[in-house]
Order: structure tokens, then sequence, then C-alpha cells
């Protein structure tokens, strides 16, 4: 019986909807995928080879470059994993500014996985929509640090640069208009669609037991059911005393996935809400002179600042010989960094744990059987950011 | 060539045999172009032509419903189901062996059926069909109000049977063709 | 005026030239054409005859010619697809033996 | 003689340029509506608002390298663009834009020709539609395109026949196929009234005919990298947008007449009439595609065969009891 054989088609690096440079081999037969490889490497730069030969401040802006669509999480883990190796403390209006940009930031990245989701089962106004509000947070970033995409504005103990005149009120209009804008525009306009939930309803589904032997984190392990964010379990940067609730999925499919997103950003809104009612005056970057590079108007005046700044602009500081993990909740997961320190001003290993990497093998599992059309939308809900996957 | 100007003064008779050459010749050529044809989706083609003229000859006939329900099935259809196929098959150009037994088969078809066809023309000479004439002349046609009144008024009256067998004709061809191609489902 | 003879000649050259194609053509999907372009020949004789003799008998038969082709159409299809299927080819020398 | 002839040859011009200007003017029309239904301005730059942009596309593509690739079938993939646009132009020929009209003291009809199998025949040549797209796909020798093409097919074959029934309820009402009767039988109601289903069903599956969304598979852009006309450019790519737009106006044309009561109107000419209830049905029809997301593939299977064709005989009996029963 000479079976027809299955047609292998290559999807990728190039393809319209594979969210950057994923490559996927696929066997089809006829419309269902019978094998799925992911193939990925294409954007990898090699970042944790360099992380060795860079002191700790010059790596900073590297961090943006990995999660390219929620750089300031990432600044954030390493700034945080930094300071847990040298133990500094950081002043209180550094630590309420970090949780509310870094809320603002989910809600940003989370507004592009929903603009390119619906852009991927073929509702084109969506994105539109959710780009407008997107630009009125990228205002809020470029007002604080100049850049929209790759921040960069948290610095080792605090804040690079201390929040801009008129950011409470930027801060305010945006959360006046969001909710009103994510009911009637978001929801109108996709979930109430009956087509939308015919394509998204029972796809993809992964059960509980899987995601976690798989190592998910973040919307994706949520939506199956598992209540797990790091905010939550081990509570950084003064999380413990903001009340917020996290949203949970029912069956694990590509719309629970839609739901625990949407909900999360309306959770995010109320956080970023109850930073600005409690954001403290005060310094936004420790004193410590080793460290924290003075304000210019010491550097230009006192003599001993102006050593300190040379000193760690051009050697950056030692820290003490350890090993140290520390990992935040980003918007596609727990994102960890490790560090060895020998003692250097370079440390001696520098190691990411990206969220996508790891809900990127889960891809297989969710899509081999299914159709091409569905393989699209899962790769859509999946929302990997290959940046992180290559490192 | 026939010099149109001068025969336009009778409107319809000598145009309709000057269209019947027309299309009878696009006929011919259209299916020698099928039966020479190296690739099968190039005889497809030809095979679509053919349809098209026979629906216009039809139409000269005065059979406009046939000639509707002609490019419907079959070029609207079969012939799709037929580029359907030999898509899915993907077969190449047929690679012409000289297979030795097989050319005296092939000069010996060709022999018979132009035989075949010079008797059947000779018949046809003195065409002497003088048969008791149906009830439908052409103004009892437009009585009705057009060719497809009347092929209906006949073909829902008088048969009316063989029009609900076709429908079980066809049953059985879809159930067929369904079990026929369908993989076993692992 | 064209008139009978023309059409009947027409559809015997077709007819033939359909039975070349059967008798000569190797490949199982064009033979299959053929028998079309024959059957087609057929249904414009039939045609001119309903328009010779004023009755529409002739045109409800190639109705339900063209309904009873189309039916063969499908199954001689789907006896070529699996025929492929098992065989890997068209071509009818080598469909030559009863099992396969 | 020669005097019909003059004036068919004036009236093919006419039909014909006033459905080519048509044409290129609802691509701007299109752009512009999806523009503003998401909140951006859509082109603006050619012309004041726009208005030059399809002469600029036109130009644009006309001048486009037309790339053959090597190992495709060269004659098939030449042919596919004209099959795929002669089916789509020829049915203009039997839309009826307006009645009897006197110009210049003789009386034209605003159509090209009344012929008694009208729907029959819009039916047939639009069977004809798929082999551009198939053969399309199958020549241009690549993965995607015959994916496409394979799809396409099967897509448009599935909704022909729904189509069919549906047109049948409205031969049923009005016991003619020609055309301009049947907008004579609308005179007092309008068949969109009685025929309600059968109106949600043409409509849905002449969407479907013409690809486009949430039909638009073959070339769903973000499965097969735009489908059966991936390995086209220039000219032969422009064939398929044209055919495209050009069937958007003829099924629109025919929407009208079947059911929305074709020239009939109170106060305005007929004319004036059709052309206002064609623009309707075409906004309407870029308004499903700014909103709706796609069908997949088997979905959109089984809504062909599994909904609306049932759907569609449901419809020829409610309108058989509908007439033996009023009479």
């Amino acid at each position: 019986m000479a079976e027809t054989k299955n047609m292998i088609l290559n999807m990728g690096p190039q393809h319209p909807s594979t969210h950057g440079v994923l490559r996927l081999i696929l066997e089809l037969d006829g419309e269902t995928v019978v094998k799925l490889t992911p193939e990925i490497g294409y954007l990898h730069r090699g970042v944790e080879k360099l992380g060795e030969n860079l002191t700790y401040h010059q790596f900073i802006p590297l961090t943006d470059r990995e999660d390219y669509i929620a750089s300031l999480s990432n600044n954030l883990a390493y700034c945080m994993t930094v300071e847990k190796l040298l133990g500094l403390e950081i002043p209180p209006r550094a630590m309420v500014a970090r949780v509310l940009l870094t809320e603002l930031q989910r809600i940003a990245s989370h507004l592009i996985w929903l603009g390119t989701f619906g852009l991927d089962i073929g509702a084109m106004s969506l994105f539109f929509y959710c780009m407008r509000e997107r630009e009125t947070i990228l205002d809020i970033f470029e007002a604080c640090a100049g850049a929209r995409l790759t921040i960069n504005y948290f610095d080792i103990g605090g804040l690079r640069k201390d929040l801009p005149v008129g950011f409470e009120k930027q801060v305010r209009d945006f959360i006046a208009i969001f909710p009103e804008r994510m009911k009637n525009d978001y929801e109108r306009i996709f979930q109430d669609n009956k087509i939308v939930r015919i394509r998204t309803e029972g796809v993809g589904i992964i059960s509980k037991e899987d995601a976690i032997d798989l190592g998910l984190s973040g919307p994706l392990l949520r939506s199956c059911g598992v209540p797990w964010d790091v905010r939550k379990s081990n509570p950084y940067c003064g999380y413990e005393n903001y009340e917020f609730d996290i949203p949970t999925g029912k069956t694990g499919d590509v719309f629970d996935r839609y739901l625990v997103r949407m909900e999360e950003m309306r959770q995010s809104l109320k956080l970023v809400q109850q930073a600005l009612d409690r954001l403290p005056g005060g310094a936004f970057l420790a004193d410590d002179p080793k460290i924290c590079l003075p304000p210019k108007q010491k550097v230009m005046t006192e003599m001993e600042s102006l050593i300190h700044h040379f000193k760690i602009v051009s050697e950056g500081f030692e820290p003490p010989v350890a090993e140290v993990y520390h990992s935040i909740e980003t918007p596609r997961g727990e994102l960890g960094f490790y560090i060895v320190s020998d003692g250097s001003n370079k440390p001696y290993r520098l190691r990411f744990r990206p969220p996508s990497f790891v809900n990127l093998e889960s891809l297989a599992k969710m899509a081999e059987g299914k159709l091409i059309g569905d393989l699209i939308a899962i790769i859509g809900a999946l929302d990997p950011v290959m940046g992180e996957v290559d490192r | 060539m026939i010099s149109i100007s001068k025969n336009f003064k009778k409107p319809g008779l000598k145009m309709e045999l000057f269209l019947f050459y027309i299309f009878g010749g696009i006929a011919i050529i259209a299916s020698l172009g099928l039966v020479a044809g190296k690739n099968p989706v190039h005889s497809a083609l030809f095979m679509v032509v053919v349809f098209f003229v026979v629906a216009a000859l039809f139409v000269l006939l005065g059979a406009e419903f046939l000639a509707a329900a002609q490019i419907l099935v079959y070029a609207g259809a079969i012939m799709v189901l037929f580029l359907f196929v030999i898509m899915l098959l993907r077969l190449q150009k047929e690679e012409l062996r000289n297979t030795s037994r097989h050319a005296f088969q092939k000069f010996f078809g060709i022999a018979l059926s132009l035989v075949f066809a010079f008797q059947v023309t000779m018949i046809f000479r003195g065409s002497f069909f003088k048969g008791a004439r149906g009830n439908f002349p052409p103004d009892a046609v437009k009585g009705f109000g057009g060719n497809t009144e009347a092929v209906a008024a006949v073909l829902f009256t008088d048969y009316l049977f063989p029009f609900e067998l076709t429908s079980a004709i066809l049953l059985m061809a879809m159930v067929g063709a369904v079990v026929l191609t369908k993989k076993e489902l692992k | 005026m064209a008139t009978q003879e023309h059409y009947l000649v027409l559809s015997a050259i077709l007819f033939a030239i359909g039975a070349i194609g059967v008798l000569v053509r190797r490949n199982a999907i064009v033979i299959f054409m053929c028998i079309e372009l024959m059957l087609n020949a057929v249904n414009i004789s039939l045609v001119a005859f309903s328009k010779q003799m004023d009755s529409m008998d002739g045109q409800v038969f190639v109705f339900f010619i063209m309904t009873v082709a189309a039916a063969e159409a499908a199954i001689g299809l789907a006896i070529m697809v699996s025929l492929f299927r098992n065989k890997e080819t068209l071509n009818v020398d080598e469909i030559n033996l009863m099992k396969w | 003689m020669t005097e019909f002839v003059i004036i068919m040859l004036v009236k093919m011009f006419v039909i014909f340029g006033a459905v080519m200007l048509t044409m290129t003017y609802i691509t701007l029309a299109e752009r512009k509506i999806l523009g503003y239904m998401q909140i951006r301005p859509g082109p603006n730059r050619v012309g004041p608002w726009g208005l030059l942009q399809p002469i600029a596309d036109g130009i644009k593509l006309f001048l486009k390298e037309d790339i053959i690739p090597d190992n495709a079938s060269k004659a098939v993939f030449v042919i596919a663009p004209a099959m795929a646009l002669i089916p789509a132009v020829m049915t203009i020929a039997v839309v009826p834009f307006g009645p009897e009209v006197s110009i210049l003291g003789r009386n034209v009809t605003l159509f090209m020709a009344d012929i008694n199998i009208g729907i029959l025949y819009i039916f047939a040549v639009s069977s004809i539609g798929v082999y551009g797209i198939v053969l399309a796909g199958w020549s241009s020798e690549s993965k995607y395109s015959l994916l496409g093409g394979l799809r396409s097919s099967a897509q448009m074959i599935s909704y022909e026949l729904s189509m069919g029934f549906a047109i049948v309820g409205v031969i049923m009402m009005s016991q003619s196929l020609s055309m301009v009767k049947l907008i004579e039988a609308q005179k007092g109601v309008w068949f969109i009234i009685p025929q309600f289903l059968g109106f949600a069903i043409y409509i849905t599956a002449a969407i479907a005919e013409l690809n486009r969304t949430p039909f638009d598979l073959p070339e769903g852009e973000s499965e097969l990298v735009s489908g059966y006309f991936t390995e086209y450019s220039s000219m032969k790519y422009a064939m398929f947008m044209l055919a495209e737009y050009i069937n958007i106006i003829t099924v629109s044309g025919i929407v009208t007449t079947l059911y929305l009561g074709g020239w009939h109107g109170p106060v305005l000419p007929p004319l004036a009439w059709f052309v206002i209830k064609l623009l309707i049905v075409v906004f309407f029809m870029i308004w499903v595609r700014a909103t709706l997301p796609r069908l997949r593939y088997d979905q959109l299977m089984t809504l062909g065969w599994k909904i609306l064709l049932p759907a569609s005989i449901v419809n020829i009996l409610l309108t058989a009891v509908f007439m033996t029963v009023f009479g």
C-alpha cells in the first residue's frame, strides 16, 4: 500500500506569523500537523558570554534587548539580582516607582500580544485600537527614560534618573481612560465575536499536569488553573503590601489564555493605581558611593564624588564571591537571573532563565494533531519573544 | 474568406452556418489537442474548451437550458474534479516509451477510428429522417415561455420516474466515491 | 442554415477522435477524458435530432446523460485515486494484474 | 441591423467602462473605509483624499518586473489570471442596471442582454471562476500555492451549492429565470422580506465565493503566505485583484437584482436606485472584512455543508408552503 508520504512544510524563519524568527518544520498530512519540530537560534547573540566581559553597570543595556517587548521587566530582574548579590538596600521611592513602571510595561506588552493575536486569526481592526493605548504608555516611558522600547531606566540601587515632572498626571490620565477602552473597544470588537469563539475555544489545550511537568510559567500556566505567580509566591519589591489577585483559567485553551491576559491587564491597572497613591518622595537611588553613581552637581563640586564617579565608571565595583538566583514575574512568565561572581568587577558566569524558551517546548504537545489554522492561533496565544528564547 | 457583408442581407441563416463552422472547427482542434496533449493538465484545459464550444453549439440549436447546464455540470464541476485528481496525484508528463508491441496498437487504433468516422458520415449523407414529428415545434416552445420551460414540461411529466432514478444514481456515486477513496482512519 | 447533417458529421468526427484517444493513450485519466468527449459527441447529435424532430425528448435525454456522466466521473476518479495509491502509476500498460 | 450593432457596441463600452471605473474606485473606497474603521485615515497622499491612489497602484503594478518561476509550467501559469478574470467580466453582461429608457429618440435598455436563462447563465459562469485559482495554485509549482489552490477550489465548490439552492427560492417567487422579469416581480415587495433566510444564505455564500474575509482562507496571510498567487507579480497579480473586485461589483449587482428589488425605488431615477443599492452591498462586504476574523478550514466546510445547505433546502420548503398558502 504505497502511503502518499506526508508533506514536509517549512514555516519560518521569516514567516509572517511566527512572532519573530522562529522556524517550525511541520510534517503535514493534508491539513493536520503530524509532527512539529521548532528550530531556534536565529536570533542568538551570545548575551551570556558578553556578560562575562562587561562590568555589572555596562551589562544593564543588554538586558533590554532580551525580551524587547517588556524590557523594563528584564532591567528589574537583573538589577534586583545584583542588589541581592551586594545586599544593597534601595530607597522606598525607587521601590514603588519600579512596581508602577513594570506593571505599566505588563499592560503594554499584553496590548501588543492582543493586537497581534487578533491579526493571527484574521481580525484586522483590533490591532490599531490596542496600539493607540500602547502609545499613551510609551509616551509615559519616553518622558521618564527618553526611550520607548528598550527603556533601560532602572539602575543598580534604584532608578537612573528621578521621575519627570507631570509623571503623575500622565499616569492618572491613562488610568482614567483605559478601563472604558478595554470594555467597549477590545471586548466588543473581539470577545463577543462568534467566529473568535469557535476559533479559540477548545484549541491548544494543555492539562495542568503537563504544564507543571514542562515547567511552564506565566499566563500559559495560569490558564490551566494553576494560580502560581512569582509576585505572590515569593514577593519582591514590596508586592506583599499591594492587594491584587491572580486570574486563572479553567480548561487551558487559547480562549482561557486570552481571558487570563485581559484580567491581568485589569489587575495591573489596579496595582498602578495603588502604587501611584503611595508614591513617596525622597531619594531615587541608594547612596552607597562604591556602587551608585553620585548626582551630577556633586561630581562637579566635590573631589570625593568625582573620584567615586570615575572609579565606578572605569572599573565598576567588586561584589563578594557568591552565586545568587533571583526571579520576577514578567508578562510572559518567570524570568530568573543566576549570577556567579568571583570577586572581580565582572561576573564569572551570568545565566538567564527566560520564560518564552521554556514555554515554547509546550508548542509541540499542544499543536500536534491539530490543523494549520489552529497552530497559528496556538503560537499567537503562546506569545513567544524570540530575543528571549535565543538570548 | 466568406465576405460577411454581402450575406448580411439575410440575417440569421448564413450567420448561423458561419458560426457553426467556427465552433465546429474549434471543437475538432481542441479535441485533437486533448488527445495529442503530452501534459494531462493541458489536455484537461483543451477539454474545457471543448465543453464551452459544445455549449455554444447547444445555443445555436436553441437548447439554452442545456448550454447553461453543460457549462455548469461539465466545465464547472467534472473538469474541476479532473484537475483536482491530477493536482493531488502530481502526475508528470507522460514519458513516451515506445514499447515495441504497442506501436502496432497505436496505428491500428487510429485506422479503426477513421474507418468508423468515414462510415458514419456516409450514412448521414442522405439524411432521410422523415419520422413522426414531435409536438414541440418552435412556436409551441415559445408558447411555453422558452426552452427551459419546455424541457421542464416534458421532464417532469413524461420522464418523472427516470428523473427520480437519477437522484438515486447520484447518491450511489457519492457513497461509492467516498468509500473508495477513504483512507483507513488509523 | 446549418442542417442536421452538419451536426451529425461533427458529432461523428468528435466521437472518432474520442475513440482514438481511448485506444491510443496510455494515461488512465486522459482515457477517461476521451470517454467524456465521446459522451459529448453523442449529446450534440441528440440535441440536433431534438431540433430536427421538433420534440424535447432529445434534450431531456441529454439531461440524463449529463447526470450519469457526472456520477461516472466521480466513481471513475475515485477508482483511479485508489489505483494510484496501490500501484503508484496510472499507466494503463502496467495495470494488468487482476489482483494486486 | 447596423443600428442595432452600433447601439450594442456603445452599450458595451459604456457598461464596461463604468464597471472598470467603479472597480478602481472600490479598491480605494475599501482601503479608506477600512482605515476609518481602524482609527487611521487610509491613503490620502496621492491626489486630494487619495483619489489618484488607484491610478498610482495601476501604474506601479504595471511597471513591476513580471517574474515567472522557472520550473512553473509557463502556458498554464500565464493563462490562470485570465481565467480568473473572464467569468468576472462575463456576468456583467446580464446584470440589469436600468429599465427601457429613451435616449436621443431611440429606446435603449440599460443592460446588455436579457436572456431568458439569466440566473442560470450567471450561476454557470461563476462556476468557471474556480479554474483561475486552481490552475494558478498548480502551475506555480510551490507547496504553499498548491495548498492554497486546493483549499480554495474545495471552498468554492461547496459554497456554489448553497448559493444555487438559495437562488431557487427567488426563482420560485418570480416564476422566471430572466433577470428583468425578476425585477418586475419585485415591484410590490422586495424579495429580501419574504426570502430573508435565502438572502442571508446567498450573501454568506457569495462572500465565500469571492474568497473574502471571513472566508479568505486560500490567501490567509498568516497561514499560507498568501495562497495561490504567492508566485505572481506585477500585471498578473493585478489581474487577480482586478478579478476579485469586479466580482464584488457583479455579485453586489446580482444581490440587488435578486433581493433588493433592482431599480425600484420611490423618488430617484431607476438607474440611481440600482447604483445606490449596489454600493450599499459593497459597503457591507467591506464592513464584514473589517470586523470578522478568519474561519478555520474545517469550520468553513462544516458551515458550508452542514449549516448553509440544509438551511437553503428548508428555505425552498418554506417558500413552497408560503406560495401555495398565499397563492
